[in-house]
């Protein structure tokens, strides 16, 4: 019984990615996608508090969204998978719920 | 395995609309049902068959028409959030007293049950807004 | 259409600035026709939607805030709202408008339905839906 | 003193709309001018004519086309965003091939240059948005 | 030559506000409107980086907005002055410009 | 019209998500054509307009970016990039795009048009403005 977590918001402008990091239980999924895929970049003043989740939950960044902003997967915090729309929809099939942080 | 889709925001000024096309396409790909997917809020405004965009940009409405067509989904338009916003079809420009209307081929105006209506007959229920 | 699901609608953001507070709320009143078990989760900024006093006569808008009140009346009686969210803000749970419903399990005793929750238990309660609709 | 107006989000949807009214109508009394206000992003859906709010709820559009009539005040749409979003005048769905047009009566379709003359012309520039 | 900023947002959620507060001038005005008015609670987690402009800058609130919202003058920070619509033209004319935090 | 303004295009919304980045782009090229003094910040999420590699091709919407390096022919040659905000996001100059123009008063030399600025500077151009239009 998990959730899945969308987050679509950068986290330097809304406080959305900091309250699904509030939120979220271990074992649950949060998956980053349009601004939201900001939240993915390593070095930067979030970082801290998104990788200090990784392992008790498991984060993604979904693919498009990130080369279209130019975010090469080299510079993501390490431990965050990169996942297509193919890749969403299992996410969204193999959680229980899926909660959007609007 | 069924999956409803809400869309709660307009054409090109946000990417619910487009991101939600990706993942529906994507899910139709995989084997899934999409039966439905419900139009709230601006998302209503996706409806509208009097869009011009540029040449060199994706027409979302027409895409979602057509994918709708070929995969027999059901897409709903909230009555009471098209109406604040200026979406009518034929029916309800008539009963408004309005000499125009500009829904497009593929969509229905309907009521909010139909989105509660989702999310119980689907299995898993995916919201794209902002 | 016999099978009750878990509904829970979040609510995150304020009042009139937006209408997605607005629109949530009529999605709530069309949704308790359906006789499903409903809940309402209010954290972040949407612990605005119910604070008291709301006076919305200079701006020309309706003022929907009495609408929580009559939610008791459509069988919805379950609002969760956030402890942090209302500290972070400056506010307590007497900022609060008094929503109520009768507990016809219980004689039609008067009771709250607000529910001051900790994050820990928001979270709790997310966790424990069938479908989740977001504001 | 001459002010300008942008208004950048949709009715109903964000508070810009209104704000801005209450803005214009205060300059107004006060005994400023407000040459034009110009409809930018989805600021353009605040013309459409077709909008049908509930009875309780003010009107936006008609409440704009009355003060523009009013005060003399060039309501002016931004003809790229207003395509994107399906927002035509007669005139422009001719042209597009557009069987229906919804622009309301006060408001015309122009181009980006009438906002950037509204900047050189006005005293002050506010911009109303999200 | 002063300049009149424009905050619309809730401080809570997003980041418009302290932006605001970081590139303006002393000397300068700013008003709180729409969901903005938030920016103005006494006693919050945004209260002190608020307070801390008060003086240096001038602060004021829409106040058909924080009516709306329930916002009583009481609760508000020391030193942020309401005013209505017309306060607003006023604040407009009275600066060189206006630049709104959108 | 031969009044000659300050006019400053105030950029902090990430590009893709919202329109606002695009919309703010046809606002400049228009209003090139107008004579008039230009200026761009970008600062806050505003930054990640001019990030180098972007590549919408899996998301089939049309990539912008290569537009700003056309904004010399339209003699659109001052665009301010706030430190602070690059730093916060990880980023330096080096994601950005190279953007240049020639400098038709300097023996038409190639020279960047990106001028990194501190959060001070930045104030500094704001107070410095006619007119400012935000997106």
């Amino acid at each position: 019984m998990s959730t899945l977590h969308t987050v679509n918001k950068s986290p330097f402008t809304n406080t959305g990615l900091q309250s699904c990091l509030d939120h979220c239980k271990d074992g649950d999924a949060v998956l980053m996608i349009e601004d939201g895929v900001y939240g993915a970049l390593a070095e930067t003043v979030m970082a801290e508090r998104v990788a200090g989740r990784i392992g008790a939950v498991s984060l993604y960044v979904l693919l498009p969204d990130a080369a279209a902003r130019g975010l090469a997967e080299k510079r993501m915090l390490n431990g965050i998978a990169g996942v297509d729309y193919e890749g969403f929809v299992d996410l969204v099939a193999d959680h229980d719920r899926t909660l959007a942080w609007l | 395995m069924k999956f409803g889709v809400v869309i709660s925001e307009g054409p090109y000024t946000h990417q619910a609309a487009d991101t939600a096309y990706h993942f529906v396409r994507a899910a139709l790909a995989k084997g899934h049902e999409v039966p439905r997917v419900f139009f709230y809020h601006d998302g209503v405004n996706v409806s509208t068959r009097l869009s011009v965009p540029p040449q060199d940009e994706r027409h979302i409405q027409k895409n979602w028409t057509a994918l709708a067509k070929e995969h027999g989904i059901d897409l709903v338009v909230c009555i009471a959030a098209a109406q604040r916003r200026g979406l009518l079809d034929e029916n309800e420009a008539g009963r408004q007293g309005k000499d125009a209307d500009n829904i497009a081929e593929g969509f229905r105006i309907s009521g909010l049950g139909q989105l509660i209506e989702m999310g119980i007959q689907t299995d898993r229920l995916v919201t794209f807004g902002d | 259409m016999s099978e009750i699901k878990k509904f829970l609608y979040v609510n995150r953001k304020a009042p009139y600035g937006t209408i997605y507070a607005l629109e949530s709320l009529e999605v709530v009143l069309i949704g308790a026709a359906f006789d499903q078990d409903v809940s309402l989760a209010f954290l972040d900024d949407g612990v605005f939607q119910l604070t008291r006093g709301q006076d919305t006569g200079a701006l020309g808008v309706k003022n929907f805030s009495p609408t929580f009140r009559a939610l008791g009346d459509y069988d919805v009686t379950k609002l969760f709202v956030e402890r942090e969210s209302l500290d972070e803000r400056g506010l307590s749970e007497a900022d609060l408008q008094e929503i109520m419903y009768e507990d016809e399990d219980d004689g039609w005793a008067e009771k709250p339905s607000i529910r001051i929750v900790s994050r820990a238990e928001m979270a709790d309660l997310m966790a424990d839906q069938d479908v989740v609709l977001s504001f």
